[in-house]
């Protein structure tokens, strides 16, 4: 909910109004020995434009109620009006840290309803270039945590190697994050030859830089004092509030969408799923922390399997044909006209992918209705999820303790509003 | 000298150390931010004021580069609008900064910057702006325990819930390290059997007291970053929890009073603990060049800068309890049972049961004068 | 406790060590990788003829509606490109372009191409809008600029052979 | 013992800001008043040849309880009455016995003041009032006192924390 | 038995009458559901010792505007220790009488509820905090249904800048 | 002018004691009552210091000295009070707060 009319609105509302607004769940107790204190959307740990509401006895939270929207950009309703190309540039800028991921998960979705399969050629890279975008996100996510419990070195150490990741998606994708590099049917186009050299140099130094952030995190006596027993979800709160991925791992649930339901042929490499059992901040942040470690042997195998062989596949109805044969055939030019002009017409039915995103299980729903655009697309976006579980988190905590746990759990504004 | 004397002494030394110290604040903060920046990795601020050198890749902005750059912030903090905020409480909003850096200034009185320097009056053993004052060490907790008032004010007159919990962060935290600070200033006062800063700094004559006293001085180098809200325990403006806590609502040259309060603490603090346990000006060849005596305290405040900043780039932030819990259940019993084994073995050396090892130490390490 | 404080300090020790990472922006620039999206340009032959055909593909495969094309027909006395047409009006709106790079895509001409330039900031909007002036590359050396006079025949063919993109 | 200028200038800080504290209707600006009405006191220390006591002035009562005091008006938020009664007023014969009371203290002192004004000079003697001679006194002389302060601050201290106890088991149960 | 049959029958065996359709498509189920039971059903699906389908991935609906009837409501079931998924689907003739909220078969459904009814208006039976999540308080209409009339921001070029220009709504001096 | 003699201090010592006292009674926030008490207790004790002065002992400074103690510990348990009382009765109006139930 977004105070649209006046910005004082909610210093004046009662605590009746408040309760009823901010509703079960979430409510606001509402006792006048209590502050409310509004955390955000300008704030420098909300991580974007994340309202907080918090209800203060002292520093400890008592209720907290999250106020989104403030980044809603209506890509659902958007995509209804664009062709399934066109509409894969919005998923780009949803989750904006790992546009790899959003790409994927969206293109799986409408091979799913046209029915074909990528190559497997496409597949690795599709994979070694996911778990590339993951392991750049991690390193957002590490550098942002880090920041907010000001260990402000990590947040440029990490930036540091990011870039690197950003460089190499510029030379497979000519953008640094705005990839739009998976297209239905394959990708835009082939690996660049100096593409595998800068991966395996990577692969090469990222690990004594994992082990650098760690010597700045990991043991470090305050960092423990300030992630662990902190934000503490069980096992089944977790399950039970719909949290995935490293948020939903750090309880101690083993549940990765990449082990359990294998997509894009995850199911042909040897990585192990980080698991830990305490479920508080330091038990996630251990999580990506060794996830990141996997993601680079994920990315070392795919490298070593690369098959040879075409990215994309050969249905001239999907695929634009290549740029060679437009000057001497007839047909491939009709084709090229047909797919830029009026795209490929999807089949009626809807379909659900889901994928194992950075941050947990980012989802398309997607339903065709027999034309070229489709008749709903929506995104079941982790962070959105996982923002439901931060009042529980956070009760009792103290407000630095509320700025970890939103740190811990990862979220991009941009995926939650949409 | 008569009483007169020693004031417009006083005064002079006063203003001039003090424009000294309001130059050398400018010069921390471009200190802070190329050393924060080398720490990281970065170049920092070097785009104001640098002398161009040619080199093989072409341009580069190498030597002094930035050093202008203080100038340039205080030509911006000056330059912007003044503004008051609306339901702010305006007495005390204007109040605050001033008193932050009132006890700033005021410190600077009793610290001793040099030995006797040619042309010290008679009367005067080192060079300071009171100096000879027998409750020196007294006069800096004193005034320390005031400097909480400008956060707490500011908090409080901001009318804004962040600054309020600033201020009372701050309020909690420099009373509670306040305490642990007493004791711990208590070890070089007995050691040096005075509360003169002068007779401190003389007494470490060929031996620091951070050798002698490790503990006291790591446990009052906590306390330091704890009383100069410095990170990891900036609580009071916690800028990622409280935004910018008790400053939050303050902009200009007033928001330029915080800081620069907040940097001439860092130096003068620094300084401080070199007179408790670095030997103050005290070095090499001080005795015969009273001039070094100057040197070496500056660049005793430079290697404790370099540690504040240093530590700053590395630590994540403590919490507000932990802050507390660390205070009072780690740092004041570390601090009481220090301050008894050194009354025990004050009392063990003056007895003679040490003279030998003290001996042995002293010409194993000459040089520190 | 105080190791892994002092593990922490070493680390950042080290790092001041290191040379910075950071570019020196204006007078340092980072070269761009050969796939770059950067501004884009109309690229033209080696004749000096426009390659854009103004069948306005880019603009129906433009995300963001950014791209208006008008197309005009050639004539043999007045020929701007091979083919029947060419662009007499040819803009972008830089305020909304994303730089995807679907209109290279769908060019089949690779008349419009995104280069590496990426400094396009501009005082006012109107600025923004790139015309067919801004956009088109400049004449190779020695080649004739369009429009010309031809012989008849000689340029039927609207879209050229081309090679794969790397 | 100091001279009359600056005598009168400090004593004019300490009444006006001990009045100024009585009357503030705002209990920070008393607070702050209260400050300065210590400062001029802790001054005074200075002129009487009690450095020792004028720094633990400044630091006990400026530094630590006032700070306090500050600290709780800002947890309470209790910068001022709300409703009921006036800030100051109080019932009738409260005020009769304070300006009565008050008026009889003036009177005495009066009379104390005009007696003796002028016989004394200054005849203070200057004493040696370094801390070490202060310690001395107080550890060779006071011990018993001196411990049992100890004593009494060790009791206030397990009320409060007792205080404190109490109200987070409350919260507990 | 594959887990796809063995859901039908066990909710078959508990509600004989409430699957009103069983589609197979791409490789994914969908239930269909009689509306008014899915809370029901839902608890059944968690509860089962054999299906627990413990994990609620993603409430969604759909408006199929020029069909009757109109919102179809998906549930995307996942069951960690089967590792199956499922879609339960459900029609809401009425979005102001839609389905009966799961909010307490699974917590987390009031929060995607409450997506639901923001921008497609289905009013969950029974959740009591829905609001306006992504839009403003005071906005009308819920964004993704088909009818809501689609706006369209003129794309401005040199031919028809002033034109546009004119009509934008730019701050005052 | 005529020199600073002893009476000066008693008078100026008594003013504030005076003061300090009207603000005891006539005043109802708890704080500021408390904060007069605490100007009474340094009347008195600049007396002392002045009398120690006066007659050249130093007895007059250790007593303040003990003086200072006491308040700070009658602060914190009379603080610690307020707080309490507070958090129960929502005010700090002595008047408000003078009954013997919680």
């Amino acid at each position: 909910m977004t105070l649209s009319t006046d910005p004082d609105a909610i210093q004046e509302l009662t605590v009746e109004e408040l309760r009823a607004k901010f509703g079960t769940g979430m409510e606001i107790a509402g006792d006048e020995e209590y502050m409310l204190l509004s955390m955000g959307p300008q704030h420098p740990s909300t991580h974007g434009v994340l309202r907080l509401l918090l209800e203060l006895d002292g520093e400890t939270v008592v209720n907290l109620a999250p106020d989104i929207g403030f980044l809603h950009t209506g890509i659902e309703k958007t995509m209804e009006s664009k062709r399934y190309t066109l509409g894969l540039v919005l998923t780009d800028r949803m989750d904006y840290l790992s546009p790899m991921s959003n790409n994927l998960g969206y293109i799986l979705a409408v091979e799913k309803l046209l029915g074909v399969e990528a190559t497997p050629r496409a597949q690795v890279i599709r994979v070694i270039l996911t778990e590339l975008a993951r392991v750049s996100s991690h390193l957002v996510w590490l550098g942002t945590h880090a920041l907010d419990l000001a260990a402000m070195s990590v947040f440029l150490y990490c930036f540091r190697e990011r870039e690197y990741i950003l460089d190499i998606f510029e030379m497979v994708a000519g953008q640094r994050m705005m990839v739009s590099y998976f297209r239905p049917g394959g990708l835009w186009r082939d690996l660049p030859e100096e593409f595998e050299p800068a991966v395996r140099k990577f692969l090469e130094f990222m690990p004594s830089r994992i082990a650098d952030y760690e010597a700045l995190t990991k043991n470090n006596p305050i960092w423990l004092d300030r992630t662990k027993g902190v934000g503490v979800v069980s096992a089944e709160q977790a399950v039970a509030w719909g949290m995935t991925g490293p948020s939903l791992r750090g309880s101690g649930v083993n549940w990765d969408i990449r082990k359990a339901q294998p997509y894009s042929g995850y199911e042909q490499y040897d990585f192990d799923v980080p698991l830990e059992t305490d479920g508080d901040v330091y038990a996630r942040y251990r999580c990506r922390m060794e996830e990141m470690r996997q993601s680079l042997r994920i990315i070392e195998q795919g490298l070593d399997n690369l098959p040879d062989g075409p990215v994309n596949i050969d249905d001239p109805k999907i695929v634009p044909p290549p740029r060679s044969e437009l000057g001497h055939s007839m047909e491939a030019v009709i084709h090229h006209f047909k797919l830029w002009t009026e795209g490929f017409d999807a089949p009626e039915g809807f379909v659900y992918q889901s994928v194992e995103s950075p941050r947990g299980e980012f989802a398309c729903y997607l339903r065709g209705d027999g034309g070229p655009k489709p008749a709903r697309v929506h995104f079941r976006t982790p962070s959105y999820v996982n923002l439901a579980s931060l009042p529980i988190m956070s009760k009792g905590a103290f407000v630095a303790d509320v700025v970890a746990i939103i740190g811990s759990i990862d979220i991009v504004l941009g995926e939650i509003d949409r | 000298m008569t009483t007169s004397q020693i004031a417009l002494w006083g005064l002079v030394v006063g203003f001039i150390i003090t424009l000294i110290m309001v130059t050398g604040f400018a010069y921390t903060t471009l200190f802070e931010r190329k050393l924060l920046a080398r720490l990281q990795v970065r170049f920092g601020p070097n785009r104001v004021g640098y002398i161009p050198i040619p080199s093989r890749k072409g341009k580069e902005r190498k030597l002094l580069g930035g050093f202008m750059q203080p100038a340039a912030d205080a030509v911006k903090l000056f330059m912007k609008e003044d503004m008051t905020p609306a339901k702010v409480d305006r007495v005390v909003y204007f109040i605050a900064p001033m008193m932050a850096v009132f006890t700033a200034i005021a410190i600077l009185a009793v610290i001793p910057w040099a030995g006797k320097l040619p042309g010290l009056p008679a009367q005067y053993e080192y060079f300071a702006i009171a100096p000879g004052i027998n409750v020196g060490v007294l006069y800096v907790l004193a005034i320390t325990s005031l400097g909480v008032y400008g956060i707490v004010l500011a908090g409080w007159a901001s009318n804004n819930k962040y600054a309020v919990l600033g201020g009372i962060r701050a309020t909690a935290q420099m009373i509670s390290y306040e305490l642990a600070m007493g004791l711990t200033i208590l070890v070089p006062i007995m050691l040096a059997d005075s509360m003169d800063m002068g007779q401190i700094v003389a007494g470490q004559k060929g031996m620091w007291y951070i050798f002698l006293q490790p503990i006291a001085a790591i446990v009052f180098w906590i306390v330091i970053m704890a009383e100069l809200q410095r990170a990891p325990f900036d609580m009071s403006e916690a800028e990622q929890e409280l935004s910018a806590g008790f400053s939050v609502e303050y902009g200009s040259m007033r928001f330029g009073m915080f800081f620069m309060a907040e940097y001439m603490k860092m130096i003068i603090f620094s300084a401080i603990f070199a007179v408790f346990f670095l030997g103050g000006y005290r070095g090499p060849f001080v005795d015969q060049f009273p001039v070094l005596g100057l040197v070496y305290t500056t660049l005793k405040i430079i290697f404790g800068l370099f540690l504040m900043i240093w530590i700053r780039a590395s630590l994540p932030r403590l919490r507000y309890d932990q802050l507390m819990a660390f205070g009072w259940k780690r740092l004041l019993p570390i601090s009481v049972i220090n301050f008894i084994v050194v009354g025990v073995a004050i009392v063990l050396v003056e007895e003679g049961v040490f003279d030998s090892l003290i001996r042995s130490i002293q010409q194993a390490i000459p040089f520190l004068g | 406790m105080f190791g892994e404080i002092l593990r922490g300090l070493g680390t950042t020790f080290k790092h001041m060590l290191q040379p910075p990472v950071t570019i020196q922006y204006p007078e340092i620039k980072r070269p761009v990788r050969p796939r770059f999206k950067g501004r884009h340009v109309l690229e033209r032959y080696d004749n000096g003829l426009e390659r854009c055909i103004g069948c306005a593909l880019c603009a129906a495969a433009c995300p963001a509606d950014a791209i208006f094309v008008e197309a005009s027909e050639n004539t043999d006395e007045e020929r701007y490109s091979p083919g029947e047409r060419y662009a007499s009006t040819y803009e972008i709106n830089m305020l909304r372009c994303i730089f995807c790079g679907y209109c290279e895509d769908a060019c089949p001409t690779q008349a419009i191409v995104l280069k590496h330039n990426y400094e396009m900031s501009f005082y006012d909007r109107t600025s923004a809008i790139y015309t067919k002036e801004k956009l088109l590359v400049d004449l190779a050396e020695g080649a004739e600029p369009a429009p010309r006079q031809v012989e008849p025949g000689t340029y039927d063919r609207a879209i050229p052979e081309m090679e794969d993109p790397v | 013992m100091g001279n009359p200028i600056v005598f009168l200038i400090l004593a004019g800080v300490a009444i006006v800001a001990a009045i100024m504290m009585v009357t503030s209707r705002n209990a920070v600006y008393s607070a702050l008043w209260l400050v300065l009405n210590f400062s001029a006191i802790a001054i005074f220390y200075l002129l009487l040849n009690a450095p020792f006591i004028a720094m633990v002035q400044i630091t006990v009562y400026a530094g630590a309880i006032m700070v306090l005091f500050l600290f709780v008006i800002m947890l309470l938020g209790a910068e001022q009455l709300r409703g009921v009664t006036a800030a100051i007023g109080g019932e009738r014969w409260q005020q009769v016995l304070a300006v009565f009371s008050g008026l009889l203290l003036l009177g005495t002192m009066g009379i104390l003041v005009f007696q003796g004004m002028g016989d004394g000079g200054d005849t203070a003697v200057t004493i040696n009032s370094s801390p070490a001679a202060l310690g001395v006194r107080l550890f060779e002389v006071y011990t018993f006192p001196f411990e049992l302060t100890g004593i009494l601050l060790l009791a206030a201290m397990i009320g409060v924390a007792i205080f404190s106890f109490k109200k987070k088991k409350k919260e507990e149960s | 038995m594959n887990q796809d049959q063995l859901v039908v029958d066990k909710i078959k065996a508990a509600y004989p009458d409430v699957i009103e359709d069983v589609v197979d498509f791409r490789g994914e189920r969908t239930i269909y559901v009689h509306t008014g039971q899915i809370r029901e059903v839902c608890q059944l699906l968690r509860d089962d010792a054999d299906l627990q389908y413990n994990f609620l991935s993603d409430i969604c609906a759909d408006d199929l505007l020029p069909d009757f009837p109109r919102f179809a409501v998906n549930y995307h079931l996942y069951s960690i220790p089967q590792n199956h998924r499922l879609r339960l689907r459900v029609w809401a003739e009425d979005p102001e009488d839609g389905p009966e909220t799961v909010g307490d078969v699974w917590p987390v459904a009031t929060w995607l509820e409450m997506e639901v009814w923001d921008l497609l208006g289905v009013r969950f039976k029974g959740n009591g905090s829905l609001r306006r999540l992504f839009l403003p308080e005071d906005w009308q209409g819920h964004p993704l249904r088909k009818d809501y009339p689609l706006g369209y921001e003129e794309v401005q070029f040199s031919f028809n800048w002033q034109e546009i220009d004119a009509k934008k709504p730019y701050a005052k001096e | 002018m005529p020199p600073v003699t002893i009476e000066w201090y008693v008078a100026l010592s008594v003013i504030l004691f005076l003061i300090g006292s009207m603000g005891v009674l006539l005043r109802r926030n708890a704080i500021i009552l408390f904060m007069s008490i605490e100007m009474m207790l340094n009347s008195a004790n600049l007396l002392f210091v002045a009398f120690a002065r006066y007659l050249g002992d130093l007895d007059g400074q250790v007593l303040v000295f003990f003086v200072i103690t006491v308040a700070a510990a009658e602060v914190a348990v009379g603080l610690a009070l307020i707080v309490a009382i507070f958090r129960t009765k929502h005010s700090i109006n002595i008047d408000e707060i003078n009954l013997m139930k919680g």
